[in-house]
């Protein structure tokens, strides 16, 4: 908790604060042990576990259709793209695809996600640099993202609607109207979004040259996603293992090469862009067909180990399913991109500020329950 | 590299490790007394350079505990699964792979945490997600907690 | 109306001081009777302000950020803040264990009696003013750095990191904004050749000191809006309580009615500044004139000099409230650069630009 | 020339500062730009998606028939316990045996909405309904029984 | 629930003949208080904060009712909205949040995992099954997450609540 | 007695009242803030004397400069939230007699003072008279003292910053890979979308 009682001073004279777990800053349930000289850190040390939910010990005795529901709770802001990286990894294991429409059905409502997614970062960042209107403006945009998820899926977060074979039920009537009134809408409102923040000079200060991560420290601490690629580092896995017909689409991966806090906002605010490409290039064309692949009633994948790797909007998720031939898993890993992109924080963190200390991690973009699972 | 010149080249440089073809990737099974130095070469062989370890878990299969590390190259685009069977179910150990790829303090840690593999030279050998007083790895298959409901 | 209200207040005034001191005989009692009936007459004006301020805050910022805000509780939200208030009030008050208590309950006090009586040489109409001292400019000053120590007290008290720390940004803060706020004072006191608050008003019979004061004025103008709303400790600058770096800053420990009473002392720090503002750079209370203009300016005559005040100061209000909704936050180490590289330079060659002026006579 | 890029950095930066301001003085000067919706006053408007799942019911007919054969699939399909189905064997007019459901018991407390029980029901028996305002001051309320009481399983339905 | 009808102050308009005198009973007034003006604590851990914040957002608007004051500070909180998955080792420090808070105070359990443990009530080894075993609760919002809508009712719901309590002596039961 | 004798003597209980306080108080903290009183006082006793840039000068120089200065130097000081050790009691009683010294000595010389009123009318305390006086060589001008003054400010500035300083902590213990990256980066040119390599893009 934030109330720290009396003020601790080590015998080099550095104050030892608490960040958390109940933080404004720390995008939920974080615990950051951190010391400081005067405004200095001089060393942050993440404690985790404040949300430890035991998913994969759960997952491990429900069935295969079953499991998927749980990984919505996991990173609930990329829902969509957790299920849909489950749903990917059992049709490995029953050696099936999703069929043509289901595939761009999945794409669009992942883009969607990941726009969403991006939406709600954007204005958690502004909020975390002391900005409150950011917050609202890139709320009405992921409102409207919402309502097209409620109308066709049933839900406004955690969706659960990919299941293994493709997609639950048919998209709703009014969906691609919609979504493309949503997207002239986005596009539009782009320009605000940089009048607000990206120019701003106070904004710029706060977030260039904070928070370096060179490349080579990116890989070596497993960063992926804008994490990553805003140090330069090409991981966007649509690209490298393309999966549900990615390969098929065009966009491109957006690399920074400024490794600061700064490059990984313009990295994502970049992305926004290509998601929204993406689903324009799709949204006329899903082809007919059916929404779902035939599966039997009780889904029993063979003996051995898949991995399926998928790009949310924070980085890389790796699904590892070990079957021993049963209905259930036998073991179930998730490779969860917020757990290894929070390990390079401490790394960040050292010699900034304060302020810089919530700017970074705003930028990250950490969902904790992703990190504790 | 395709995984067949992976495995020449893998298997040039130790001829004791065993290979698995049967899933997606390449599956390398190494020795416990052999790992350290399997995973140096792999990370810092100019062939191999496996500079990504994306994914580091354990899996338990109630008669000896199995390290899974998968490995990829950013450079060369190829990726290899290296797998370490530790057969002392009781106090399993290995070497840590912290000083090669720094995700691995977070990951080992995880698997110290729900396992109870212990990671020599590990620079902060501490519980990550549970409390420090926690009784017992949950993803044991031999767990057992009696607060746990099951269906 | 309008003759009601401007003769009004005045002869009011004096009605006042007249009937006080032939109730009483003696003087001095007559003296504190005044002086309760001058308190009293402030409190009662500045609670609803700051009930006023505070809705106004609430509002602004939904209507900036497409909401509706309070709307609920009384006609518009309006008693939205009073029901706060009336919460805040009933709300257990804790004391940490381990703070210094007698200091934790001290800080708040202070600060809302500063703030409070730099109120003293204001005038808020045509010759309303509670003491219109021979320095008031000077006095405006000093008082406004006693807030500072509060500050640093109730941080120091709450026995608790993110207070000191928070107390601490504020210190240096404040500190080192009044240099600025000072010098921005200082040009208008060339330009006027008093630091009576009458005096400048009266000075600017013939155009508020922003139109007439050329390039230099505007700059300190500007100079002294931004210094101010870092002085107050508002967003931009806000620093001193950055919810998401330190909870709460100097007031994280504190509650119900105490914390209630570093939100009174805001706004009315608020209040005190823009109403300095106005004074200072848009003429007070005097109303708007074009030259020579006969009919226009016998038209704006008419509007009560105390609605002038009030609505310049209510334009700076706004003006400040418009910053704490559009800008992110400073770091500690821009907000000092903020005022040592740019504010400080710039306000000093300012001076001299003024002085030149002042010197040959080249404002209107 | 330093003097040159001072100015040019103020200059820009107050530029910056004022696009922003513009921005958000934009919406304060624009009230028809306001999203909010009232929610309690738009109550009789306010229409939720037909997808929209809020909970599950049993629809029953003007009977008091319902197409519930108490098979427990959606039991099955539920990740997490959500559904308890009750049977009963029920004497047929034909002197058979027939299972069918006693209490169809539904934590509402424990449900997540995934749907997947809806799509398990081989007869339909079960839905989503689009309510929502579901707060309670007593956690027990939120354990329900779906089947109503004295309700039958509709004809023909197996 | 009662209908919402907008009630400006708690007050009759007692009439005279010039004028008229408002009554009213210092509970009221202090229940009227209380129940506008409820300042949540920021205090979310997993998928329910997203659409707690969802409610703060401009569609969902809950400043109309005065809950926007959100702080970060338990001393100045009015109400912990607990949005999301108590696990073990977070159960002492929101029952530490909780007696941090001055009285009154209040709690929302929002979502299935708040309220039972809900997705993660079977199998699991970490997670607190039911906030009301940390904390006392007093009103509790189904669903997985629920939709903003739905904490705003439940907001109202608590508001009800509390238009009911007494200053002094024991407060009246109401049935919901 | 009138009221403002009586107010007379409510300033000057609160100045002596909070200088003992002061002297007294065993938290560091306190001391500064009983301190402060007593200067806000003296203050006082200035605006009581109709000396109203006097008092203000003696509130912006003392309470906002030199009791912040203070406050900031205990904020620095490790441990200066314990209660102070007692004092020796030769120290306390040698102190006690240096202040009684020092009051009789006073004493003494305003009561052996003939305070004869001088034929001179008295100079105008109006801001600007002091401003003119302030800055003139001529009689009565004070521009010695006043540079004086301000190079014992600043000397005073200069002894604060020394004590703030601290020790510079030895090379081992600073943590590896410890650098400051805000403050002299030089950032490229920060994004660039990057054709992307086909190379990479997995056949299939």
């Amino acid at each position: 908790m934030s109330l720290l009682g009396a003020p601790e001073v080590t015998e080099d004279g550095e104050f030892i604060i608490n960040i958390g777990p109940q933080h404004p800053s720390t995008h939920g349930v974080l615990h950051l042990k951190v010391w400081l000289d005067g405004e200095m850190i001089k060393k942050v040390q993440p404690h985790l576990g404040y949300i430890h939910r035991s998913i994969e010990k759960m997952s491990e005795s429900l069935s295969y259709r079953n499991f998927i529901f749980a990984t919505s709770r996991m990173d609930y802001l990329s829902a969509h793209i957790n299920n849909e990286a489950c749903a990917l990894t059992v049709e490995k294991g029953l050696q099936i695809e999703a069929p043509p429409r289901a595939q761009v059905i999945r794409i669009i409502m992942a883009e969607l996600t990941r726009l969403s997614s991006h939406q709600l970062w954007w204005g958690c960042t502004g909020l975390d640099l002391g900005a409150v209107s950011p917050f609202f403006f890139a709320f009405r945009e992921r409102e409207a993202i919402m309502e097209i998820m409620e109308e066709t899926c049933g839900a406004r977060l955690t969706q659960n609607y990919m299941v293994p074979g493709g997609v639950m039920y048919d998209i709703h009537p009014n969906f691609q109207n919609r979504v493309k009134t949503v997207l002239k809408q986005i596009k539009e409102n782009f320009k605000e979004y940089d009048q607000l923040l990206t120019g701003n000079v106070i904004f710029e200060g706060r977030t260039k040259g904070v928070g370096y991560l060179s490349p080579e420290d990116a890989i070596s601490y497993g960063c992926t996603g804008p994490t990553a690629r805003g140090s330069g580092v090409s991981c966007d896995i649509r690209k490298w293992f393309p999966y549900d017909g990615y390969e098929k689409v065009q966009f491109e991966e957006i690399l920074g090469t400024g490794g600061d806090c700064y490059s990984r906002y313009m990295v994502r605010m970049a992305e926004m862009k290509q998601s929204v490409y993406i689903i324009e290039q799709l949204i006329d064309n899903i082809p007919e067909g059916d929404f779902q692949a035939k599966t039997k009633n009780v889904i029993k994948l063979p003996k051995g180990e898949f991995y399926q790797r998928v790009e949310t909007a924070r980085g890389e998720l790796g699904v590892y399913i070990v079957s021993d031939g049963a209905a259930s898993p036998y073991r179930i890993k998730y490779r969860s991109p917020n757990f290894s992109n929070l390990s390079a924080l401490e790394h960040m963190a050292t010699g900034a500020k304060i302020g810089d200390l919530v700017a970074i991690m705003a930028t990250i973009d950490l969902v904790i329950p992703d990190v504790d699972r | 590299m395709t995984n067949e010149e992976l495995k020449v080249s893998v298997s040039a440089l130790y001829p004791a490790i065993t290979f698995d073809e049967t899933g997606e990737f390449l599956n390398a099974i190494s020795s416990v007394a052999e790992f350290r130095s399997v995973m140096k070469t792999l990370r810092h062989n100019k062939e191999l350079e496996f500079d990504f370890l994306f994914c580091l878990t354990c899996i338990d299969w109630k008669t000896h505990l199995m390290m899974v590390y998968h490995l990829m190259s950013k450079t060369h685009k190829h990726v290899l699964v290296l797998k370490v069977k530790l057969d002392d179910t009781k106090d399993p150990q290995i070497e840590s792979v912290a000083d090669i790829w720094k995700t691995a303090i977070f990951h080992e840690r995880e698997v110290f945490d729900l396992f109870g593999v212990n990671f020599k030279n590990h620079p902060d050998m501490r519980r990550i997600l549970l409390d420090e007083s926690w009784d017992g790895f949950p993803l044991r298959k031999n767990y057992v907690d009696e607060n746990m409901i099951s269906i | 109306m309008s003759l009601i209200l401007d003769i009004g207040f005045a002869p009011f005034a004096s009605g006042v001081h007249n009937w006080v001191y032939g109730m009483f005989g003696n003087t001095t009692i007559a003296m504190i009777v005044e002086m309760v009936i001058a308190g009293l007459s402030l409190l009662v004006f500045l609670v609803p302000l700051c009930f006023f301020l505070g809705y106004m805050e609430r509002k602004v910022a939904a209507f900036m950020q497409m909401r509706l805000g309070p709307n609920r509780v009384g006609p518009h939200g309006s008693l939205q803040i009073v029901a706060d208030t009336v919460k805040l009030l009933l709300k257990e008050g804790l004391t940490p264990d381990g703070s210094d208590k007698f200091l934790f309950n001290l800080a708040p006090i202070i600060v809302v009696i500063t703030s409070m009586l730099v109120l003293a040489p204001i005038a808020f109409a045509k010759n309303f003013q509670i003491w219109d001292m021979s320095i008031g400019v000077l006095y405006v000053s000093s008082i406004s750095s006693i807030s500072v120590i509060g500050i640093l007290m109730a941080g120091w008290s709450s026995y608790n990191k993110y207070s000191l720390l928070g107390a601490m940004r504020s210190g240096a803060q404040i500190v080192s904004y009044e240099l600025s706020i000072g010098l921005s004072l200082i040009s208008i006191v060339i330009l006027t050749g008093s630091l009576r608050m009458s005096d400048i008003v009266m000075s600017q019979q013939n155009g508020w000191w922003l139109f007439k004061g050329h390039i230099p004025v505007i700059i300190s103008f500007v100079i002294f809006i931004v210094a101010s709303t870092a002085e107050i400790n508002r967003a931009p600058f806000d620093l001193a309580e950055a919810e998401q770096e330190l909870t709460a800053g100097f007031h994280t420990e504190y509650s119900g009615m105490k914390f209630a009473m570093f939100l009174l002392a805001e706004y009315i720090n608020l209040f005190v500044v823009s109403a300095i503002a106005a004074t200072l750079f848009l003429g007070g209370w005097m109303p708007f004139h074009i030259g020579s203009w006969e009919a226009f300016n016998h038209i704006m005559d008419f509007v009560p000099s105390s609605l002038w005040f009030m609505g310049k100061t209510f334009l700076i209000i706004f003006i400040i409230m418009w910053f704490r909704w559009t800008f992110p936050r400073l770091r500690v180490d821009q907000l000092l650069n903020l005022e040592w590289k740019y504010l400080l330079p710039i306000s000093m060659v300012n001076i001299l630009l003024v002085t030149v002026m002042a010197i040959m006579g080249w404002h209107f | 020339m330093f003097l040159k890029d001072y100015i040019g950095t103020v200059y820009k930066s107050s530029k910056s500062l004022l696009k922003g301001m513009k921005l958000t003085g934009y919406y304060f000067s624009h009230p028809k730009k306001i999203l909010t919706e009232e929610y309690p006053d738009n109550r009789a408007t306010l229409k939720m998606a037909d997808r929209f799942r809020g909970e599950v019911v049993m629809p029953h007919d003007e009977n008091n028939e319902h197409r519930c054969t108490g098979c427990q699939a959606c039991e099955i399909a539920c990740p997490n316990g959500t559904i308890k189905i009750i049977t009963k064997q029920e004497l047929q007019p034909d002197g058979k045996k027939k299972k069918a459901i006693d209490t169809f018991v539904y934590h509402l407390e424990l449900c997540t909405m995934c749907n997947l029980c809806v799509v398990a029901c081989p007869s339909d028996a079960i839905a989503m309904a689009q309510t929502f305002e579901h707060s309670v001051y007593d956690k027990k309320q939120l354990k329900k029984t779906l089947n109503k009481p004295g309700s039958k399983i509709m004809e023909g339905v197996e | 629930m009662a209908e919402t009808e907008k009630m400006i102050f708690p007050a009759q308009l007692h009439q005279t003949a010039d004028g008229g005198i408002v009554v009213s009973k210092l509970d009221d007034i202090i229940n009227w208080a209380r129940s506008n003006s409820l300042w949540p604590l920021v205090f979310g851990t997993s998928c329910c904060a997203i659409e707690m914040m969802s409610a703060a957002d401009a569609k969902y608007d809950w400043s109309r009712f005065g809950f926007e004051v959100a702080r970060a500070t338990p001393r100045q909180a009015d109400l912990i909205i607990v949005a999301g998955t108590i696990v073990m080792k977070m159960a002492p420090v929101l029952k530490r949040l909780y007696d941090q808070m001055p009285d009154p105070k209040y709690v929302i359990a929002m979502g299935a995992c708040t309220i039972s443990g809900g997705p993660f009530f079977y199998n699991t080894y970490s997670v607190v099954k039911g906030v009301d075993h940390v904390i006392p609760v007093d009103v509790y919002i189904p669903g997985c997450p629920p939709r903003p809508e739905a904490l705003l009712h439940a907001m109202i719901t608590l508001q009800e609540k509390i238009k009911n309590e007494t200053y002094f002596g024991p407060s009246k039961t109401i049935e919901k | 007695m009138d009221i403002s004798t009586i107010v007379f003597y409510l300033i000057a209980i609160t100045i002596l009242g909070s200088g003992i306080m002061a002297v007294t108080s065993r938290k560091i903290f306190r001391s500064a803030i009983y301190l402060l009183f007593s200067l806000v006082g003296i203050a006082g006793l200035y605006f009581y004397l109709n000396y109203e840039f006097i008092a203000a000068v003696q509130i912006v120089v003392y309470v906002g400069g030199i009791v912040v200065l203070i406050l900031f130097s205990v904020f620095l000081t490790s441990g200066s939230g314990e209660d102070m050790k007692k004092p020796h009691l030769g120290r306390a009683l040698f102190s006690g007699l240096a202040a009684a010294f020092g009051c009789g000595l006073t004493m003494t010389f305003i009561n052996h003072q003939d305070f004869i009123s001088s034929g001179k009318p008295a100079l105008d305390p109006s801001a600007e008279n002091i401003g003119f006086q302030m800055l003139s060589t001529t009689e009565h001008g004070y521009i010695l003292p006043f540079e004086v003054v301000s190079m014992l400010l600043l000397a005073a500035m200069i002894g604060c910053i020394v004590i703030a300083i601290k020790i510079k902590v030895p090379a081992h213990a600073i943590l590896p890979e410890t650098k400051r990256y805000h403050d002299d980066i030089d950032v490229p040119e920060t994004i660039a979308v990057l054709e992307h390599n086909e190379s990479i893009v997995k056949q299939s």
